[in-house]
């Protein structure tokens, strides 16, 4: 296998990992977006995507598409609920609140998931097969692609949506201001369940789509969060574009660090680069500098 | 008498903004100097810089004949000048008196070490802070607030903290952002009365404020900013009939 | 319209507004004087439904609008200046002026909020210099143009005005007196609270006096701006009169 | 009659520590359920010797201060006899000090060698050695004629282990390392560690690791076009795992006991018999596969009962009689303790099992 | 200090000298073994977070900084523990300033971000470097901590010894946090850019308050490691890091009492949920939930104001000066 074809396929394993964690941080953005808040809970929204979506397809044998459907909006009612449950009751939350409160609500989705499913890791066909397209001698697999597309149209309809729509605006303005927000007539509490079940949704159909590759168990929440947020902060917090492109920059720098570094340091090596990256620029790659 | 602060040349630049555009002038000791000029003309842009908070495009700053530019906002404090904000800015965690003892910051010493382990010098030092900070309060008259916390206290209330923080920092220099903003006039003469009673310990202030009966009353010399640029200076009595500076910022009667 | 019957607010165990009733008739402009803490903001606040009511009840065209959520209040056409401001900082001033106008898109569609979009910049130019700077690196005065702005982007039927003039340089300080006086003439009422009470007295049909959380006088303007006791207590020595 | 008659008699109280949550649950849940299974059939069977059994489960998560916790409280609240697990190697060395001071028998269900070398005189344990399983795994490549290797070792307790004993007996096998790839127990893609493999001219892939995401990389180096054999840990020992592989685990190559393959083992083989009962009850009882690792508890359980039975209830006579166990027929093999040896398994436990149209079959 | 708060250090210092005769079972002491060494790293979460208003999310890592640097200095290199103690905070410290430096300039959740990252760093390295940390299966021997022939090896010793250290440094903090330094602390929590014109240092303040946490941390390491005496990475990830921040939150972020209380109340209720087997994590996530719905200012205030039925002692005097106002 010459460098060529070894750097291509490094490069192609990075976009997979990375889509992975762009598509998880896409989820954080939404409900960041709206409340300020990083949901540690969106992990499990993932999770719970995936499961769902393998119970739906083996035990009620439903066809992946139908199954598919109905467990997106299967997690954007769990996402709701959790949101009616635990977070509209606060009369005037703290951020670190709020957060605690996620970290509860995913110690809690993690703990029902292990009681549904038991905590067997399982799997899910791929959605065209899993023979891997050659590229210049580099393999991608087909799945890959479903992830690269999905994920592009669910990007391309956030930026439209927080840019252009008025209520995209107004979602952002009740992070921003909760106050003022109430003050010029937007329903922050609606807004904030929207965006719960919003974020909810799409952590679902990011975990349908990744578990043909990743596999997915209870107790993968976690992971896929701390990545998802890696990739939401490197991004610019709030910043849809800027999550994708952090999703794959991570994802690249693990697969090339694997590749050429060392294996064992390959997250670490990741984590260097996103250090540096915040250090020289604070905001992230497409974010604003925080304003004082 | 020589001048305190010298500023010479002062420019800012945000991205394509120019808030200062070449500012020059002096405040001599024991003055009163007010800064007058529209909205946005860039007299807060002036304060953060000679306070140190943003770093100018280009110019200088003087304070005692040393120059300042691009000092570190505490060690500026350290040499002698402190500030009020115009978006008030108290510490909501702490209480009135608390509040006060952050002014004696730099003026004490104690570090880590002797605090962690309760030295004899840091609970001197302490009482001493604790007795400056009381006499500020009461110089102010904020002295039977002083346990509560800030939340409580009005917006005169809270303006006069901010001024008793500054002084316990015992500055030379006292930059007031728009003092009277938000109070009604029984306040603002309070107000204008306290600057007057700072004036008479010996500091000296450079105001900004739009309340023309209080610049008019207590400064001793105005300069009018107007785009980042000086439009005039001199005594109120001239400003006030200064025909560019009525077209821009007075206004006709 | 705006009826307010025996209202107590609350900040947890504090009592800010200790029974306070007062109306305002269509098309009037009322002002509300008092010393600081003396509960203005609190009421105007209470009337937002941002503050929790113990007691008492605010009738909207004879409509009981006490326990509703601000945007319910909003859409019955109440709008507040508050104070402080309140923006959304890193938007920018464009977006800020047209989620002042969120509530009536679905009403009015998005010409006509074009339309009072060019209005509100001819009113304040410098905000249309400004349009695409984030809210918070405007400077004071102009941040308050903002508010008063995004305010007057949602149309409002009444409009309360929390200290509108507070850090706006004398000209622009009569361009707000001037632009209330011009929104009363179209027909909106409002409710205005300033500091500089001989200024409000002067724009206003009537006043109302407010003290640590109760009304102590009411009257026309005319009479509370020769009322001794509210002359010695709000309206200050006698400035030389140059500047007003 | 005679009042004391029909009240039992003391019950025997063993303790039993697993990782029944956390990252490690897919062996901590088999072996909880192993142990009370038995616990259940032997006190309907009346018991030990007339004694119920009564066996207190512990959760350590995988966590090595949760089973430090765990296990002092079975040995100061609950005052059990012995214990069995814990289930991985790390919790089982954090406990081993706490155990060897408290004079606790200990038989860990974990397999790293650290464990039982050097020998503590009150630990045990009943999985087969990393290093048999190593030495199986090289002497089949010595046949075939394999000399270069890439290994690829997931980056837990058992992982990191099984790394250090092939390389450590690689050299006396005649055998070369040429490449040396580790991944994380959560990682989603292995292509990379795969492709540089690839590059370089390994005859054999060794894929060392027990948590799930080993069937990626099963799955990873079929979709790059590799077709050198792949070999196994005894990791790999539950059917879930080439499940997830699917197709791709067609023909790889692993050393486990004999449970997985009870089916095509000979009638007359000794450990026939009980391989088949406890997977049979267990998979009557529970609905799901049997995997080594619940066979593990079962074999670290029944030790423990059979000294109960043999010496009642006194820890140092049960230490005693566990460390002269001689013949004992378990689901990992057959076992022959001794003072200097712990772990009463040789390689002899281990069969090469491959893996034909998605079942696990005695390698011929 | 106030009378306040000398009169807790008195309750809780009978406490802590009674409790061993009281539970003399050593499954319990441990418990509360375990509750004194987290209690030091939650004391220097609290300053840094609830003082200080900067996050950390990579806590557990100077906790296992500790934890190895003195485990294997005694162990492989057979360092006496105090030695190493004395050499792991060092350490510690000067991996907390290094990295603190940058990290401290970022915000809000991207300062959490980096720590976190600083702490899965560590994490990926002591599983990597096996030469030394014995890799994900961990290394154990570690000597006991001993002085003179009195070694601390049972649960009854290292009980008091775990919680002499413990007062210790809450006293150091109380002293900490009522004078100049913790004002100044407090002060950046309140506004950056106030107390850097009222002349803080406030860059140097957050690194000297994240160094000082990490210290904590890593004596509460070196405790840890003396006492289990066997270490391996899984105790010092990422999950432990949250249950540290979860603790201080519990208990009240703006109180180092709390903090104890916090880290008290989840150790010793994890434990307690033992005998939930499985359903365990659905009962703590639950509970955890309803404090923090029922009482988001944390069970320290939260219950000061059940019982005062919403007077916080606080609030109760200026309520009364307000009344005298009127
Ligand atoms: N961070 C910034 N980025 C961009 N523009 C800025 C920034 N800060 C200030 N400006 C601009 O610089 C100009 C001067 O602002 P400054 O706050 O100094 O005005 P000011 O004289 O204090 O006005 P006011 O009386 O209204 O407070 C304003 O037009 C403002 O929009
Ligand atoms: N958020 C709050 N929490 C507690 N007390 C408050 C709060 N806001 C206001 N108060 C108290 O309520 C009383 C009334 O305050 P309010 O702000 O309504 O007065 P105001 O008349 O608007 O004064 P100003 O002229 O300063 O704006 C004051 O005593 C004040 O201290
Ligand atoms: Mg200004
Ligand atoms: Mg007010």
């Amino acid at each position: 296998m010459s460098l060529g074809n070894q750097l291509l396929q490094y490069l192609f394993t990075g976009i997979t990992i990375g889509s992975i964690y762009g598509m998880v941080a896409l989820g954080f953005n939404i409900i960041y977006n709206s409340t300020g808040i990083i949901n540690l809970a969106q992990g499990e929204f993932v999770m719970l995507g995936g499961m769902i979506t393998i119970f739906l397809t083996t035990v009620v044998k439903l066809p992946l598409f139908l199954s598919f459907f109905l467990s997106v909006l299967l997690v954007t009612l769990i996402g709701a609920i959790f949101e009616r449950l635990a977070i509209h009751p606060l009369k005037s939350p703290s951020v670190i609140t709020l957060i605690i409160i996620t970290i509860a609500g995913s110690i809690l989705f993690k703990g029902g998931a292990m009681f549904l499913w038991g905590k067997e890791t399982f799997t899910l066909p791929s959605f065209s097969g899993e023979k891997p397209i050659f590229v210049l001698g580099a393999i991608i697999l087909p799945q890959t692609l479903w992830i690269l597309g999905i994920m592009g149209g669910v990007v391309l309809l956030l930026i439209f949506f927080f840019s252009f729509t008025r209520a995209g605006k107004a979602m952002k303005a009740c992070a921003v201001n909760r106050r003022a927000a109430n003050l010029v007539g937007i329903n922050v509490k609606l807004m904030v369940l929207f965006s719960f079940a919003l974020s909810a949704a799409i952590g679902a159909v990011a975990g349908i789509i990744i578990t043909p590759i990743a596999l997915m168990d209870y107790d993968r929440g976690t992971m896929l969060a701390i990545k998802g947020f890696c990739a939401a902060v490197l991004g610019g917090l709030g910043s849809n574009a800027g999550a994708v492109i952090a999703g794959f920059l991570i994802g690249i720098t693990e697969s090339l660090g694997a590749g050429f570094i060392s294996s064992g340091y390959k997250d670490a090596i990741a984590l260097v680069v996103l250090l540096a990256v915040l250090f020289f620029r604070p905001g992230g790659i497409l974010g604003n500098k925080e304003h004082t | 008498m020589s001048p305190i602060l010298e500023v010479v040349a002062l420019r800012k630049e945000f991205g394509g903004v120019r808030a200062l555009d070449g500012v020059s002038f002096k405040v001599n000791q024991h003055q009163i100097k007010a800064i007058i000029g529209p909205n946005g003309a860039g007299k807060t842009t002036l304060f953060n810089i000679i306070s140190g908070l943003y770093f100018p495009t280009s110019g200088l700053i003087k304070f005692e004949n040393r120059e300042i530019t691009g000092l570190k906002p505490h060690l500026i404090t350290k040499r002698g000048i402190c500030r009020t904000f115009q978006n008030i800015q108290i510490f909501k965690n702490m209480t009135v008196l608390e509040n006060v003892m952050v002014g004696r910051h730099c003026r004490t010493r104690c570090e880590f070490l002797s605090t962690l382990m309760k030295l004899k010098r840091a609970r001197y030092e302490e009482e001493s802070i604790l007795a400056f900070s009381q006499k500020i309060l009461s110089f102010v008259g904020l002295k039977d607030r002083a346990f509560e916390s800030v939340s409580n206290l009005t917006i005169q209330e809270q303006k006069l903290l901010e001024i008793a923080r500054a002084l316990a920092t015992e500055p030379k220099l006292l930059l007031l952002d728009e003092p009277a903003a938000g109070l009604s006039i029984r306040e603002t003469e309070c107000i204008a009365e306290l600057i007057s009673r700072i004036r008479e310990r010996g500091i000296t202030i450079l105001l900004v404020e739009h309340d023309m009966n209080v610049v008019m009353e207590i400064s001793d010399e105005v300069i009018v900013l107007n785009s980042g640029r000086v439009l005039a200076e001199g005594a109120p009595r001239e400003i006030q009939n200064n025909k560019e500076v009525i077209a821009v910022y007075l206004g006709e009667g | 319209m705006l009826i307010i019957r025996n209202l107590k607010s609350f900040y947890g165990y504090l009592c800010a507004l200790k029974g306070v009733s007062l109306h305002i008739k269509e098309g009037e402009i009322v002002t509300l004087i008092g010393a600081n803490g003396a509960g203005k903001t609190t009421l105007l606040n209470s009337i937002m439904g941002l503050v929790s009511i113990r007691e008492g009840e605010i009738l909207l065209f004879k409509e009981d609008i006490t326990k509703l959520s601000p945007p319910q209040i909003i859409k019955r056409g109440i709008t507040l200046v508050p104070e402080g401001r309140e923006l959304f900082a890193p938007l920018t001033v464009m977006d800020n002026l047209i989620l002042g106008a969120y509530h009536r898109y679905r009403k009015n569609g998005k010409a006509r909020i074009r339309r009072d979009l060019e209005v509100i910049f001819e009113r304040f130019p410098v905000l249309k210099e400004r349009r695409k700077q984030p809210a918070i690196t405007l400077s004071g005065g102009e941040q308050q143009m903002l508010a008063i702005g995004r305010a007057l982007m949602s149309r409002p039927k009444i409009l309360l005005m929390d200290e509108p003039s507070t850090g706006l340089s004398p000209v622009v300080r009569r361009e707000i007196f001037h632009i209330i006086s011009e929104l009363h003439k179209q027909g909106t009422t409002i409710l205005l609270v300033e500091q500089n009470a001989k200024a409000a007295l002067k724009i206003a049909d009537r006043g109302y006096v407010i003290e640590t959380g109760r009304i102590v006088a009411q009257g026309s303007a005319d009479d509370l701006l020769n009322n001794q006791e509210v002359k010695r207590a709000y309206l200050g020595k006698e400035y030389k009169k140059v500047w007003e | 009659i005679l009042a004391g008659e029909d009240k039992p008699l003391k019950p025997y109280k063993v303790g039993a520590i697993f990782a029944i949550t956390g990252a490690a649950s897919w062996l901590g849940e088999p072996e909880r359920n192993t142990v009370k299974m038995i616990e259940e059939e032997i006190n309907a069977l009346g018991g030990i010797n007339g004694h119920p059994l009564k066996v207190i489960v512990e959760d350590t998560v995988g966590d090595e201060t949760k089973a430090v916790m765990a296990v002092k409280k079975l040995i100061e609240k609950d005052k059990v006899l012995a214990i069995v697990g814990p289930s991985r190697s790390g919790t089982t060395l954090a406990v081993i000090p706490i155990v060897e001071r408290a004079k606790i028998p200990l038989i860990s269900c974990a397999a790293a060698e650290a464990i039982v070398a050097p020998v503590k005189p009150w630990v045990f344990k009943t999985p087969q050695k990393d290093s048999d399983a190593v030495v199986k795994i090289y002497e089949y490549m010595n046949k075939h004629q394999i000399s270069k290797v890439a290994i690829i070792t997931g980056t837990t307790g058992f992982g990191s282990e099984g790394r250090k004993q092939l390389k450590k007996l690689a050299p006396e096998f005649g055998i070369t390392i040429v490449a040396d790839e580790t991944y994380g127990p959560k990682d989603t893609d292995m292509t990379a560690q795969l492709t540089r493999i690839k590059a370089t001219d390994a005859q054999a892939v060794i894929n060392w690791s027990i948590v799930p995401a080993q069937a990626i990389v099963v799955k990873n180096m079929r979709q790059l076009g590799m077709t050198i054999p792949l070999f196994q840990s005894h990791g790999f020992g539950n059917i879930k795992y080439a499940e997830m592989a699917g197709e791709a685990a067609e023909g790889l190559i692993f050393p486990a006991g004999r449970l997985l393959a009870v089916d095509t083992l000979p009638e007359t083989h000794p450990q026939k018999e009980v391989l088949t009962r406890y997977k049979e009850r267990y998979e009557s009882k529970y609905g799901e596969n049997v995997s080594t690792f619940g066979g593990h508890a079962w074999d670290a359980l029944q030790l423990v009962i059979l000294a109960l039975r043999a010496v009642g209830p006194d820890r140092e006579r049960i230490r005693v009689f566990i460390e002269n166990v001689k013949g004992f027929v378990g689901t990992g093999g057959i076992f022959y303790y001794s003072p200097e040896d712990h772990t009463g398994l040789n390689k002899e436990a281990f069969e090469m099992l491959t893996v034909k149209k998605g079942k696990f079959v005695v390698l011929k | 200090m106030g009378k306040k708060n000398l009169f807790s250090l008195l309750v809780l210092g009978i406490m802590v000298m009674i409790l061993p005769l009281v539970i003399s079972n050593p499954y319990y002491l441990s418990i509360l073994i375990f509750v004194g060494i987290y209690s030091l790293i939650t004391i220097g979460l609290s300053l840094l977070m609830g003082y200080a208003g900067q996050i950390s999310l990579g806590q557990a890592a100077f906790f296992g900084i500790g934890a190895y640097t003195s485990g294997i200095l005694s162990t492989k290199f057979s360092l006496s523990p105090w030695l190493a103690l004395i050499i792991a905070i060092f350490v510690t410290g000067g991996i907390a300033f290094l990295i603190g430096t940058p990290a401290l300039r970022l915000k809000g959740h991207y300062l959490a971000m980096a720590t976190l990252a600083f702490g899965q760093i560590i994490f990926i390295i002591l599983n990597e470097e096996i030469a030394y940390t014995g890799g994900p299966s961990g290394f154990g021997q570690i000597p006991y901590f001993k002085l003179g022939n009195f070694v601390f090896n049972s649960d009854f010793r290292y009980y008091y010894f775990v919680w002499s250290i413990v007062l210790v440094v809450l006293i150091f903090s109380l002293n900490l946090i009522h004078s100049r330094v913790g004002r100044a602390l407090r002060s950046i929590h309140g506004s950056e850019i106030a107390a850097n014109v009222l002349g803080v240092n406030t860059a140097k303040y957050k690194i000297q308050v994240f160094v000082l946490s990490a210290i904590y941390a890593s004596i509460a390491g070196t405790l840890y490691a003396h006492f289990v005496t066997f270490l391996s990475p899984g105790t010092f990830s990422f999950s432990f890091s949250i249950a540290l921040l979860t603790m201080v939150v519990i208990g009240g972020m703006d109180s180092i009492w709390g903090a104890i209380m916090g880290t008290a109340l989840l150790t010793i209720l994890l434990e307690f949920l033992r005998i939930f087997h499985d359903y365990d994590i659905l009962i703590y996530g639950g509970v955890l939930l309803l404090i923090m719905i029922f009482l988001p200012e944390g069970v320290f205030k939260g219950l000061f104001n059940l019982i005062y039925k919403g007077n916080f002692p606080k609030n109760r005097l200026i309520k009364k000066s307000l009344e005298s106002r009127r």
